[in-house]
C-alpha cells in the first residue's frame, strides 16, 4: 500500500479565494493511501518546499500529490523537491486546481468541488506510478548547423569558439545568406557586407568549422548527443579543393543569360558562376539547368580555360554521413511571393519591387553600382511609394497572420537613405502602425519623419495601375485626414511579409520538431526556453523560429550556441525516462507499434522465450530504444494487446485518472 | 431513473495533450476565461496516447462527454501524433455512431497553446451540446451509476 | 476436387517437399468437418475432406504450425489467402515454411440455415447445384441451394488467390456481392433504431470468444480482455456496456487489418452479424481513406498505421451523419 | 394425464404467467430460440433447444455476490441476497432436466451454494418430452429417456394436445393453478412413447456407449496419446462450454464500479487459458491439457466423484456450435478405438 502524501497549495489567493483549500486537504485525506493531507500558502516556496520534504521523510512517503498550478509550471521544482527527499521524482504528481480550476470557476462550491475531484484523479494515478529512473546516452562532441545565413553564421563561430566542432550545411553555393545582399542596416546605417563579410571568411578560415556549401540535409536520425544526419552534397561539377576562385571561367562562360539570383534577376550571370564577389567559399559552380556542355555535351570552355583543372562535369552528388550532438536550425526566411497581390501590380511594372530588391538596387555591388534607377527605364525615380504589410497582419489567404516585424525599420532606412543621397526625391510611406520597438529604433525613424521629411501617410493603397507614360498610379486612403490620396510614382516598393524558407517544413519533419502553423518552428517555452525546440538536442537561431531583425537574430543565435555548447560540454546526457515500453511476452512481434512511431525509436528483435506452457519459442518482439522514444504514446494505442505501454502516462493510470474523474 | 433536464450536470472528460491543448487550457486560466468545471481534463502526452479504451472507459464510469483536445494538424510536438489520433477517433466515432451512440457525445478538436479563447469556448459549447443530450445511458455501466 | 487435393498432397508428402499437410477431416455428420493435420498418406485417403461444408479458414493454424519444423501443405480458399497474406504482414507466420496450394471454392453450404428451416436429423446432403436434398431420419427434405449459402460466401471478395505456392484448378476474378449494402442500410436507420438493432444482436453474446478466437486477425499473445493487467478484463458481460465495450474494442483492434473472411460470424452460437461491426469500419475506410483490402498484398501498410496530411477530420461523422 | 388442445396453448401461459413469471422457449429471427419471459401472444418455439441451455435459471452467467462500500476509510460488507421470487420454466427437454440434479450434485452438496440453492427452492421446471430429436442428440446414452423427462411436471405435446402430468409435490402445485384448463385424457405415458420410441432408436448417435467410461479409467485415458490430435484444431474458445447445461465452473471476479466493489462469479470455462489460475500460474499449460480437462471431467472424474454418473447429458449443443466441430462424440469415439 502506497503511503501518499497531499499538499494542497493556496498559491497566495490565487487559489485559495475560489477554492476551498481546507475541503480539498480535508477530503483527500480520506482517500485510500493517503497518510497525510495539509494545504499550505506557497507550496513553491523555499518552505513550502520543506514542508514537503520533511513530511516524506516523517512519514516515509511512497507518492506525493502536489494540488497546485499548472505542471507545466512547477512539475519539476516539486519533482526535484522529493528527490531531494529520497523519493523517486516521479513519483510526485500535480493537480492542476489553479489554471484548470480556480481561476475558471467562480463559484466557491463548485470549484471545490472540483479541485477535490482533480486531487483523487491525482491520487488514484499515483497509487500506479513507478519509479522511474532516467537512463544516459553519450554526446557526440560536434555541432551541426542548418542554415548559413548570419544566424547560421554567429551560431556556429559561438560554437566554434567553445572549442567544438561545427558544420554548417548551406544549400546556396555560399553562406551569408540574406544579410549578404543588404545595402545599409538600421539604425546605425553601417553597411552589411563591411559587418557580414568578416564573419564569413573567419568561418572558412577556423578550423573547428567546415562548411557544407551548396548541400542539403536529406536525412536526420538518432536523437539527442547522437544525431546521424545524412548531408547531400549537390554536384557543383567543379572540384572544391582545386578551385582558387579565380573567375576566369565565368568570364569564358558563353552562357551569359541567366538572371541573377544574387542580384534578383535585376542582371545576369553566367552559368558557371561565383555568386558574389565575397562568397564563401570562393568556388565557382556550374549551374547544370544552363550549361552547354552539361546540357547538350557541346561546350566545354570552361574546362579549357581553367589553369587548375577543377571543371569536372561528371560530378555526382555524393552523400556524407556524420554524428552530431546536437542541431541548430537557421534555415532563416524568404519574402513572400506576391504574385496573388494583383492590386500592387507587382507582376504587371518592374517598377514595382519589393524591399529585398530594393536593397540591391541601391547596393553599391548591385546591378547599377548603387545608383538607385528605375528598372523599367533606369531613370531616377522622383517619386517613391512605399507600401507597408503586403501580406503581413493580414486575415486573407493571400498573407500572414502576423507582424514580419522588420519593414517598419527597414523602410524607415530606406525612406531615410533615398532622402539623403536624392534630396530632390518625395518619399511617400503608407503604413497601418509603425511599430519601433528596440534601441535607438524610435529615434531612427524619427529622424526619418522629422530630420528626412518623409511623407509617413497612415492608409493602405489601394491600388497601384501602370500608366501608358511610364508612372505608376498609386490610389491609396489617409486614414487621418480621411481624404482619397492620389500619387504618380515613379518606383513603388512593397513590404513583402517575410515566411519562413520553403525547406523549413520537410526539415521539421525529419527533425521531428514541432511547427506552428506558419511554418516557423516552435520553441520550446514562448518565455522560458526560446531558442531550444521541444525536440531535445535541437536548437533554434534567427528568424526560422519568428521574424527578426539582426541584432536580434545574432542575439538568439548566440543563445541558441551556448545552449549547444552546454549540450556539447557533457559526455552524457539523462534521457526522459516517461518512453513507452514493451512487455515482451505480450508483444506478437506485428510491427503496427513500429509503422507509428515517428522517432524510429521501435526495433524488432528475435529472442528466445519460455513460454507459458514452458515450451522454448524464438520470438519477433518489439524493442524500444528509450533514448529515441520522445514517450508520444502512438504506439501504446497501435499495439491491440497492450504490450506497449508508456512510463508515466501508463493505461491503467490514464484509466484510474478517466475512474476518478467520471465517478 | 428520471433526471430532471434542469438539474442534470453533465461529466465531460477532457484528454488534452501536453503540449498544445493542456497549455491552452492552463492559458484560458491565465486569462481567466470560464468555462463550466463539468470539464475536468486529463493530460496525455500526445493525443495519439488516447486508447479508444480509454473513452469506452470514461462512459462507462459516468461520463456523459468524451473530447480529445490536440495540437493542430501539422503542429504536433511529436510532428505525426494528432494525424493518427484523426483517423483513430474518427473511425470510433463512426462506429459509436453506427451502434446508435449520440453521436455528440463525442468530440475532438485542435487547440494550439495560443488558443485559450478556443478552449474555453470549445468546452462551453461542448458542455451545453453534452447538457442538451441528458445522460449518457446507451454507453454507460448500470453498476457504475451514482448512488 | 477433392481427389485432386490428395493426389497432390500425397505427392508433395513423398516428394518430401513438405512434412505435414493441414487441411478438413470428416465429421460425425454430413455437414461438418474439422480442420487437421495429416501426415501420411493412409490419414489423407482416410479423413481428408473438401466439399462444399468445409467453410473454416485454416490461416490462423498456420502461425503456430509454420514455427513447427519442416514445411507445411495448406490448402487455402481465396479468401483464405487474405488472412495468409495478412499475417505475413504482421510477421505471425513464417511463410517459407508454408506451401500454400489454392483451390477454387464454390459458395459453401451452411448446416445452420438448413437447420433453420426446420430440417432436422440430418443424415446426408446432396447439391445439385440448384436444389440441396437433404436425407433425414424423418425422410427426405428439399431446399433450393441459394437459401442454404453461407453468410460469408454471400458477400465474397471474388475467387482471385492474393497468395500461393501453386493452384489447383484456375484462379478467378475479383467480384462485387455488394456487401456494404447491410452496412449502408444500417446507416441509413435513425439513431434509436441502430442502437435497438445492436442491442438486441449483442445481448445475444455469451462471450464465448468464437469470434475472437477463429478470427485470422486476433493473434495477440494475450488478448486485453483475458489480461487481468489490462484494466478492461471481462470474462463475462457482466453489464451490458461490457458486451458494447468487447466488440467494440475487438472490432477497433482489427480495423484495418480485418480481411473480412466472414469466420466470426460463421462461428457465433447466438448468430450475431459480427461482420458488420468489421465492415463498418471497412466501409469507413474505404469511403474516407481510400479503398483499402487488407491482406491483398503481403506488405500493405494498414490505414491506421499510416495518415495523410490532409485526412478529413473527425467532425465529418457529424456532417454526414442521418439522424 | 391431463390435456388441453395445443390451439388453447397461449391461454395455459397467460394463465400461468398470472401466477408468477413463467418462461419459455420462443424462436428468434436468426433460427435460434431462447428461453424469454412469456408475454402475451408470445409463441412457443417448437425448435429442439434452445440455443443456451437452461442452466441459466439457477445459475446464471454471471451473478452478484456481494458488494464492498467504501466511505472513507473504512469498507461495508454488503450481503446482497435476497429471497429469489417464484418462477416456472416450461418446456424443458429431458436432457437439460437432467442437467439440473447433474448440478445440484455439486451446489446443493456441502458445502450449499446459497445463491443456487435460492433459485433451485424458487423454480418449478415443467419438462417437455421429446418427440423431434435431431441427428446431434445422444442423451439415449446416458440413460435419459427422452420421452419421459424428469421435472416437477412433464408435458408430452403432439400434433393436437399438450399432456400434463406432475412428478412433484410443486408440479401438482402448478397444475392445480390452471387445472380448470385442462381435461382428462386416457393417453397414457407408454402410448405416447410408443408412437416415438422408433424415432430415437434410428438417430445416428443412438449406439453410441459410455461403457468405456467412468470413474476407474483415469489412466487409461489420461495418457493417451490421442489427446494431442484431438485438441489440435481446438481454438480455446469457450462455446461448448457456455453452452452446455451441465459445465458448472466459475471464476470470482471484482469489479470497482467507483463507488465501491461489487463482487460477482461470471461462468469460466476449463477451454480458457486463464482457467483455475493460482498464484504460481496456471496447471494446465497447454490447449491439449484444457481439452483434456473438459473431457475427461464428464467422462471419468464426475463420474469417479458421483455414484458413476457422467457430466453429460447428450443434448447435443456442443456437437451443434463448436466452431471446429470437435466435439465429445468424436471424443469418446477416438479414444475408445485406441482401447
Amino acid at each position: 500500500m502506497r503511503k501518499i502524501g497531499v499538499f494542497v497549495c493556496h498559491c497566495g489567493t490565487n487559489i485559495a479565494a475560489t477554492v476551498d483549500v481546507k475541503a480539498v486537504a480535508e477530503a483527500l485525506g480520506h482517500e485510500p493511501g493517503v497518510v497525510v493531507s495539509c494545504e499550505y500558502q506557497y507550496m513553491c516556496s523555499e518552505s513550502g518546499q520543506e514542508l514537503i520534504k520533511d513530511s516524506i521523510k516523517k512519514h516515509g512517503l511512497t507518492g506525493v500529490v502536489i494540488c497546485s498550478c499548472s505542471p507545466r509550471m512547477h512539475e519539476n521544482t516539486f519533482r526535484k523537491a522529493a528527490a531531494s527527499a529520497g523519493l523517486n521524482p516521479y513519483l510526485v504528481e500535480i493537480a492542476n486546481i489553479r489554471e484548470q480550476c480556480s481561476w475558471i470557476h467562480k463559484d466557491i462550491a463548485s470549484a471545490t468541488e472540483k479541485a477535490i475531484i482533480l486531487g483523487k484523479a491525482a491520487v488514484a494515478k499515483i497509487h500506479l506510478n513507478t519509479p522511474l529512473t532516467a537512463g544516459e546516452s553519450p554526446v557526440a562532441k560536434k555541432a551541426l548547423v542548418i542554415g548559413g545565413g548570419i544566424a547560421g553564421i554567429q551560431t556556429a563561430l559561438d560554437i566554434a569558439e567553445a572549442g567544438f566542432e561545427v558544420d554548417i550545411v548551406e544549400k546556396k553555393p555560399t553562406i551569408g545568406g540574406k544579410m549578404a545582399q543588404l545595402d545599409k542596416t538600421f539604425p546605425t546605417l553601417d553597411c552589411a557586407a563591411c559587418i557580414l563579410t568578416p564573419k564569413m571568411v573567419e568561418c572558412a578560415q577556423n578550423e573547428k568549422i567546415h562548411i557544407y556549401s551548396y548541400s542539403e540535409v536529406t536525412e536526420v536520425k538518432g536523437f539527442v548527443g547522437s544525431f546521424n544526419v545524412t548531408i547531400k552534397k549537390k554536384a557543383r561539377f567543379v572540384d572544391e579543393t582545386k578551385c582558387t576562385g579565380c573567375g576566369l571561367c565565368t568570364e569564358k562562360c558563353p552562357m551569359k543569360k541567366v538572371p541573377n539570383e544574387f542580384n534578383m534577376g535585376f542582371d545576369n550571370r553566367s552559368a558557371v558562376y561565383i555568386p558574389f564577389a565575397q562568397a564563401v567559399p570562393k568556388v565557382a559552380v556550374i549551374d547544370p539547368a544552363n550549361c552547354m556542355m552539361l546540357k547538350t555535351g557541346k561546350c566545354g570552355v570552361c574546362s579549357k580555360v581553367c589553369t587548375v583543372g577543377a571543371i569536372d562535369y561528371k560530378q555526382q552528388d555524393t552523400y556524407i554521413n556524420e554524428t552530431y550532438g546536437a542541431i541548430v536550425v537557421a534555415t532563416g526566411y524568404d519574402p513572400i511571393d506576391l504574385g496573388k497581390y494583383d492590386e500592387f501590380a507587382y507582376s504587371q511594372s518592374p517598377d514595382v519591387i519589393t524591399s529585398l530588391e530594393l536593397e540591391r538596387l541601391m547596393n553599391a555591388a548591385g546591378p547599377d553600382g548603387g545608383t538607385l534607377l528605375r528598372p523599367s527605364d533606369k531613370k531616377h525615380p522622383h517619386t517613391i511609394v512605399f507600401v507597408q504589410c503586403v501580406g503581413s497582419r493580414c486575415d486573407d489567404s493571400r498573407g500572414k497572420p502576423y507582424c514580419s516585424k522588420i519593414c517598419c525599420m527597414y523602410t524607415a532606412k530606406h525612406a531615410m537613405l533615398i532622402r539623403e543621397k536624392y534630396p530632390d526625391t518625395d518619399v511617400y510611406v503608407f503604413y497601418i502602425d509603425v511599430r519601433t520597438p528596440g534601441k535607438n529604433f524610435d529615434e531612427f525613424y524619427r529622424r526619418a519623419v522629422e530630420q528626412y521629411n518623409v511623407h509617413y501617410i497612415k492608409g493602405m493603397v489601394g491600388k497601384v495601375e501602370p500608366k501608358a507614360d511610364g508612372k505608376l498610379s498609386v490610389q491609396a486612403s489617409d486614414l487621418i485626414s480621411r481624404e482619397q490620396l492620389h500619387i504618380d510614382a515613379d518606383l513603388v516598393v512593397l513590404a513583402a511579409a517575410i515566411e519562413p524558407d520553403k525547406t523549413a517544413r520537410p526539415l521539421a519533419t525529419m527533425l521531428t520538431t514541432q511547427m506552428d502553423t506558419n511554418d516557423f518552428f516552435t520553441e520550446a517555452h514562448p518565455k522560458l526556453r526560446p531558442v531550444e525546440s521541444a525536440t531535445a538536442g535541437i536548437f533554434l537561431s534567427g528568424a526560422c523560429q519568428g521574424p527578426k531583425d539582426i541584432p536580434e537574430t545574432v542575439a538568439q543565435a548566440s543563445a541558441a550556441a551556448s545552449k549547444a555548447i552546454g549540450l556539447l560540454c557533457k559526455n552524457s546526457i539523462t534521457c526522459n525516462p516517461c518512453v513507452a515500453h514493451s512487455d515482451e511476452l505480450m508483444c506478437n512481434g506485428c510491427s503496427s507499434c513500429e509503422k507509428v512511431c515517428p522517432y524510429g525509436a521501435i526495433t524488432y528483435i528475435n529472442k528466445e522465450f519460455t513460454m507459458p506452457d514452458r515450451t522454448v519459442a524464438l520470438r519477433r518482439v518489439a524493442s524500444v530504444n528509450p533514448a529515441v522514444c520522445q514517450g508520444c504514446g502512438a504506439c501504446t494505442v497501435a499495439c491491440p494487446s497492450g504490450a506497449m505501454d508508456l512510463n508515466g502516462f501508463s493505461n491503467s493510470q490514464i484509466m484510474a485518472e478517466v475512474d476518478a474523474i467520471c465517478k | 431513473m428520471q433526471v430532471n433536464q434542469k438539474e442534470f450536470e453533465p461529466v465531460i472528460a477532457a484528454f488534452c495533450c501536453n503540449w498544445c491543448s493542456y497549455a491552452g487550457a492552463d492559458l484560458s486560466g491565465t486569462n481567466r476565461l470560464s468555462y463550466p468545471s463539468n470539464v475536468k481534463i486529463i493530460r496525455v502526452p500526445c493525443s495519439c496516447r488516447v486508447n479508444p479504451m480509454f473513452i469506452l472507459r470514461a462512459f462507462q464510469r459516468g461520463a456523459d462527454g468524451v473530447i480529445i483536445c490536440g495540437c493542430h494538424p501539422g503542429d504536433c510536438h511529436y510532428t505525426s501524433g494528432n494525424y493518427f489520433t484523426r483517423r483513430r477517433m474518427t473511425l470510433l466515432f463512426s462506429m459509436l455512431d453506427y451502434l446508435g451512440i449520440e453521436r455528440d457525445r463525442t468530440r475532438v478538436e485542435w487547440v494550439s497553446a495560443a488558443e485559450g479563447a478556443k478552449f474555453a469556448a470549445t468546452m462551453n459549447d461542448f458542455t451545453e451540446t453534452v447538457r442538451k443530450l441528458g445522460p449518457n445511458r446507451r454507453l454507460e455501466d448500470l453498476r457504475c451509476r451514482k448512488q | 476436387m477433392q481427389e485432386a487435393m490428395i493426389k497432390r498432397a500425397k505427392e508433395l508428402l513423398a516428394e518430401g517437399i513438405v512434412n505435414r499437410v493441414i487441411g478438413w477431416k470428416r465429421g460425425e455428420f454430413a455437414y461438418d468437418s474439422t480442420p487437421a493435420i495429416f501426415e501420411t498418406p493412409e490419414e489423407l485417403e482416410r479423413d481428408f475432406v473438401y466439399d462444399d461444408l468445409t467453410a473454416s479458414n485454416l490461416s490462423k493454424y498456420l502461425i503456430k504450425e509454420s514455427r513447427k519444423a519442416g514445411k507445411i501443405l495448406a490448402f487455402l480458399k481465396p479468401c483464405d489467402t487474405y488472412s495468409l497474406n495478412q499475417l505475413t504482414c504482421e510477421h505471425r507466420v513464417i511463410r517459407e515454411n508454408i506451401h500454400v496450394i489454392g483451390i477454387p471454392c464454390d459458395p459453401k453450404i451452411d448446416a445452420e440455415k438448413i437447420k433453420a428451416k426446420g430440417i432436422s436429423g440430418i443424415l446426408g446432403i446432396k447439391n445439385d447445384g440448384v436444389d440441396l436434398t437433404i436425407d433425414t431420419i424423418y425422410g427426405k427434405e428439399s431446399m433450393p441451394v441459394s437459401e442454404a449459402i453461407m453468410e460469408k460466401c454471400l458477400s465474397c471478395k471474388g475467387k482471385k488467390h492474393v497468395t500461393y505456392d501453386e493452384l489447383i484448378g484456375e484462379d478467378g476474378e475479383l467480384c462485387d456481392s455488394g456487401r456494404f449494402d447491410m452496412v449502408a442500410e444500417l446507416e441509413a436507420m435513425t439513431a434509436q433504431e441502430r442502437y435497438d438493432f445492436w442491442r438486441s444482436q449483442l445481448s445475444k453474446c455469451i462471450r464465448c470468444n468464437a469470434c475472437r478466437n477463429v478470427c485470422p486477425a486476433c493473434t495477440c499473445e494475450k488478448c486485453v480482455f483475458d489480461n487481468d493487467a489490462s484494466g478492461i478484463a471481462n470474462k463475462a458481460a457482466a453489464d451490458s456496456f461490457e458486451e458494447n465495450m468487447f466488440h467494440i474494442i475487438r472490432a477497433f483492434h482489427v480495423a484495418g487489418r480485418c480481411t473480412d473472411c466472414g469466420e466470426c460470424s460463421r462461428v457465433c452460437p447466438q448468430n450475431i452479424p459480427l461482420h458488420m461491426l468489421n465492415r463498418k469500419f471497412i466501409k469507413d475506410i474505404n469511403e474516407l481513406y481510400g479503398t483499402y483490402q487488407a491482406g491483398e498484398k503481403p506488405d500493405s501498410v494498414s490505414p491506421l498505421t499510416s495518415y495523410t496530411l490532409d485526412d478529413c477530420e473527425a467532425s465529418i461523422v457529424h456532417e454526414r451523419g442521418t439522424e | 394425464m391431463l390435456r388441453i388442445s395445443i390451439d388453447r396453448l397461449n391461454e395455459l401461459f397467460d394463465a400461468a404467467a398470472e401466477k408468477q413469471t413463467l418462461y419459455i422457449p420462443v424462436d428468434r429471427e436468426d433460427g435460434g430460440a431462447e428461453y424469454k419471459k412469456y408475454e402475451k401472444g408470445m409463441k412457443l418455439s417448437r425448435s429442439l433447444n434452445t440455443v443456451r441451455s437452461a442452466k441459466d435459471f439457477f445459475f446464471p452467467q454471471t451473478e452478484d455476490l456481494m458488494e464492498f462500500r467504501v466511505d472513507k476509510k473504512n469498507i461495508e460488507v454488503k450481503d446482497i441476497r435476497s429471497e429469489a421470487e417464484d418462477f416456472v420454466i416450461f418446456g424443458v427437454k429431458a436432457c437439460d432436466v437432467r442437467s439440473f440434479s447433474i448440478l445440484d450434485k455439486v451446489y446443493l452438496s456441502d458445502p450449499v451454494d446459497s445463491f443456487y440453492k435460492n433459485r433451485r427452492n424458487h423454480g418449478v421446471v415443467i419438462s417437455m418430452a421429446c418427440t423431434h430429436p435431431a441427428e446431434t442428440c445422444f442423451c439415449t446414452a446416458f440413460g435419459i429417456d427422452p420421452l419421459s423427462p424428469e421435472g416437477d411436471a412433464v408435458c408430452r405435446m403432439d400434433n393436437d394436445y399438450l399432456y400434463i402430468s406432475a412428478l412433484t409435490d410443486k408440479g401438482n402445485a402448478f397444475i392445480e393453478q390452471i387445472s380448470h384448463l385442462f381435461e382428462d385424457s386416457s393417453e397414457t405415458e407408454e402410448e405416447f412413447g410408443s408412437k416415438y420410441r422408433d424415432i430415437f432408436s434410428r438417430l445416428p448417435l443412438a449406439g453410441l456407449s459410455t461403457d468405456a467410461f467412468g470413474g476407474d479409467k483415469l489412466d487409461e485415458y489420461f495418457n493417451s496419446d490421442k489427446w494431442g490430435e484431438l485438441s489440435e484444431s481446438c481454438i480455446g474458445c469457450g462455446t461448448c462450454t457456455f453452452v452446455c447445461p451441465t459445465c458448472q465452473c466459475y471464476d470470482i471476479k471484482d469489479f470497482d464500479t467507483g463507488n465501491g466493489i461489487k463482487r460477482f462469479r461470471c461462468w469460466d470455462s476449463c477451454m480458457y487459458s486463464d482457467f483455475t489460475k493460482m498464484a504460481h500460474g496456471n496447471p494446465r499449460l497447454t490447449q491439449l491439457e484444457r481439452f483434456r480437462q473438459r473431457f475427461m471431467h464428464k467422462l471419468v472424474y464426475f463420474p469417479a466423484c458421483n455414484n458413476g454418473e457422467f457430466g453429460c447429458v447428450g443434448c447435443g449443443r456442443c456437437l451443434a456450435r463448436c466452431p471446429v466441430s470437435m466435439n465429445i462424440v468424436k471424443v469418446m469415439k477416438d479414444l475408445e478405438v485406441k482401447k
